[in-house]
């Protein structure tokens, strides 16, 4: 056991365990946000995995999740529409401290692989992961306004 | 039968199945052991063969029957899809509506959408090489096309997906799994063998004889089965009416 | 569609290409021929599919 | 001392399986069951099979919330439809 495996442990049991709570408790303004929260620290955490096993090929999952965790939670914004217009989420706080953490995470992995094309596919792993939460949260917060049904 | 038998059948049922399990957990080897009988072995077969990835290689070099067989699966589900999902005689077609769309959340889809395509298509052409293989491939390229029903609405996502296309591509990439396996046959060894092609250098996209191709095959028989699949269910969320609405 | 607009499709999906290909450089691990042959037409095939998604969703 | 990150996701697993049947309205379901996709990925991935992994990835994370929501769609306005009919 490493400190990259540490640092992923205890970004799952803490991070993922919180989300956890929140996708499973309360309105649905908080399940979606947690929802979303649950992917953006389980990336992070692929990527730390992936240099404490010191696998590189493992970075792939990190990859395909930054792409699709935000479609899944546009896909709830989109077809949830109509509940989430009566009672909007407001999650601004939580979604960029998440992000800080993906960005710090990934500044971290990035310094250990030295430059390189790797650091370069983790920097764009990165900026898939913070841009598409962003995204997301908004989609969330009345994206879509949700009267058509189309 | 009453209430009372039925919990009891329950219970009885389920008590059994989990002392089965639990005897069935106490004799597997060790966790986390260092004894491997078959892993050693499907690593041998595997780096005799060249490809990188052993579980590529035992899903369609040492077992390839056994995927033809998942393959089978799939697209006979989504055939079963699309019969029963089909417009009925008493149902009509209503135009989907467009749907106001925030402006980031639209232009986030339209970026994302060829990257990720691209992304599906990079984990199918490395399939032998890193983790990940046709299916994981197809189904990221198809779930890609859907973006487009998230930022921006159904209609846009129809005209640049006509179905029949992705049908007639997903039973042309089922035949193409079997010829590859024919050839195999007419090539003088057994149906599905890895002994065609030259195995290449290691580690690189050429190796593993095969592999490649029936990752390919498999690649776009997910796509085009995913793609049509979610054609049908869309079709019935957003178009699809019943008749005296 | 006169000349100019088809240009101008020519030009967006040769851009969207070029960062596509460069995508796929960044990627991949070994760079060979098979390997740069393979990511120019995935790219293509990812362009295409951006250009015509862009025009769907502004045609409207 | 090395298997405690094993022993944390299987926890997840188990806590976040059991949520999932522990919620009844299917659309809240559906949320639950995308975490529990992804938190089976990440137990793929601590026991060394990436493949695996990535295929519940691809299937978890977005394609399974689609066709769920997609049906909850459906079904409630065909109920919606039935409703104004009577």
């Amino acid at each position: 056991m490493n400190g990259w495996i540490l640092a992923a442990t205890v970004a799952l049991g803490a991070g993922v365990g919180t989300a956890l709570w929140g996708v499973a408790t309360g309105p649905l303004r908080r399940r979606v946000v947690a929802q979303n929260m649950s992917t953006a620290l389980v990336c992070p955490a692929l990527l730390l995995l992936s240099q404490g096993y010191t696998r590189p090929s493992y970075v792939d999952l990190a990859l395909v999740l930054a792409l699709l965790g935000p479609v899944g939670t546009l896909v709830f914004a989109r077809l949830l529409a109509d509940e989430l217009a009566d009672d909007p989420p407001r999650a601004w706080g939580v979604t960029w401290a998440v992000a800080g953490f993906g960005a710090v995470v990934v500044g971290v992995v990035s310094a250990a692989t030295g430059p390189s094309r790797a650091m370069v596919k983790l920097l764009v792993i990165g900026a898939l992961l913070i841009g598409g939460n962003v995204v997301a949260s908004r989609a969330l917060s009345g994206g879509f306004r949700g009267v058509g049904r189309g | 039968m009453s209430r009372r038998v039925r919990l009891w059948l329950v219970a009885v049922g389920g008590g059994a199945l989990a002392a089965l399990l639990v005897a069935a957990c106490l004799d597997l080897p060790a966790f986390g052991g260092a004894r491997h009988p078959y892993g050693d072995r499907a690593v041998r077969e595997a780096l005799a063969r060249h490809t990188a990835n052993t579980v590529a290689s035992v899903n369609f070099d040492q077992r390839a029957f056994d995927t033809l067989g998942e393959m089978t699966i799939l697209f006979a589900a989504v055939l079963g899809c699309v019969v029963l999902l089909r417009q009925t005689r008493d149902e009509h077609r209503a135009r989907p509506e467009p749907e106001p769309v925030a402006l980031p959340v639209r232009r986030y889809a339209l970026v994302v959408l060829p990257v990720a395509l691209l992304t599906g298509l990079y984990v199918v052409a490395h399939g032998q090489l890193s983790p990940g293989g046709g299916f994981q491939g197809g189904v990221v390229a198809a779930t890609s096309l859907h973006l487009l029903y998230l930022g921006a609405d159904y209609r846009a996502l129809e005209r640049i997906r006509p179905v029949g296309l992705y049908e007639v591509g997903d039973a042309l990439a089922v035949s193409a799994y079997l010829v590859t396996g024919i050839a195999g046959l007419i090539g003088g060894s057994a149906f599905l063998a890895n002994t065609l092609l030259p195995y290449g250098t290691f580690n690189t996209l050429s190796s593993g004889g095969t592999v490649p191709l029936l990752n390919a095959a498999i690649g776009m028989e997910v796509a085009c089965a995913v793609v049509v699949l979610l054609a049908r269910f869309l079709d019935q969320a957003v178009e699809i009416e019943e008749e005296g609405k | 569609m006169n000349r100019r607009t088809t240009l101008l499709i020519a030009a967006e999906a040769l851009a969207w290409w070029c960062a596509l290909a460069a995508l796929w450089l960044v990627l991949i691990s070994t760079v060979d021929t098979l390997e740069l042959v393979v990511g120019a037409s995935a790219a293509g095939v990812a362009a295409l599919a951006a250009t015509a998604a862009r025009r769907v969703v502004s045609a409207r | 001392m090395a298997d405690a990150v094993i022993v944390v996701v299987l926890l997840l697993v188990g806590a976040t399986a059991t949520t999932a049947v522990a919620v009844r309205d299917p659309a809240r379901q559906a949320l639950v069951l995308s975490v529990l996709g992804v938190v089976l990925a990440v137990l793929f991935t601590v026991l060394q099979a990436p493949d695996v992994g990535l295929s519940q990835l691809a299937v978890g994370s977005a394609l399974t919330p689609l066709l769920l929501l997609l049906t909850v769609r459906k079904v409630r306005r065909r109920a919606r439809g039935k409703g104004r009919q009577e």
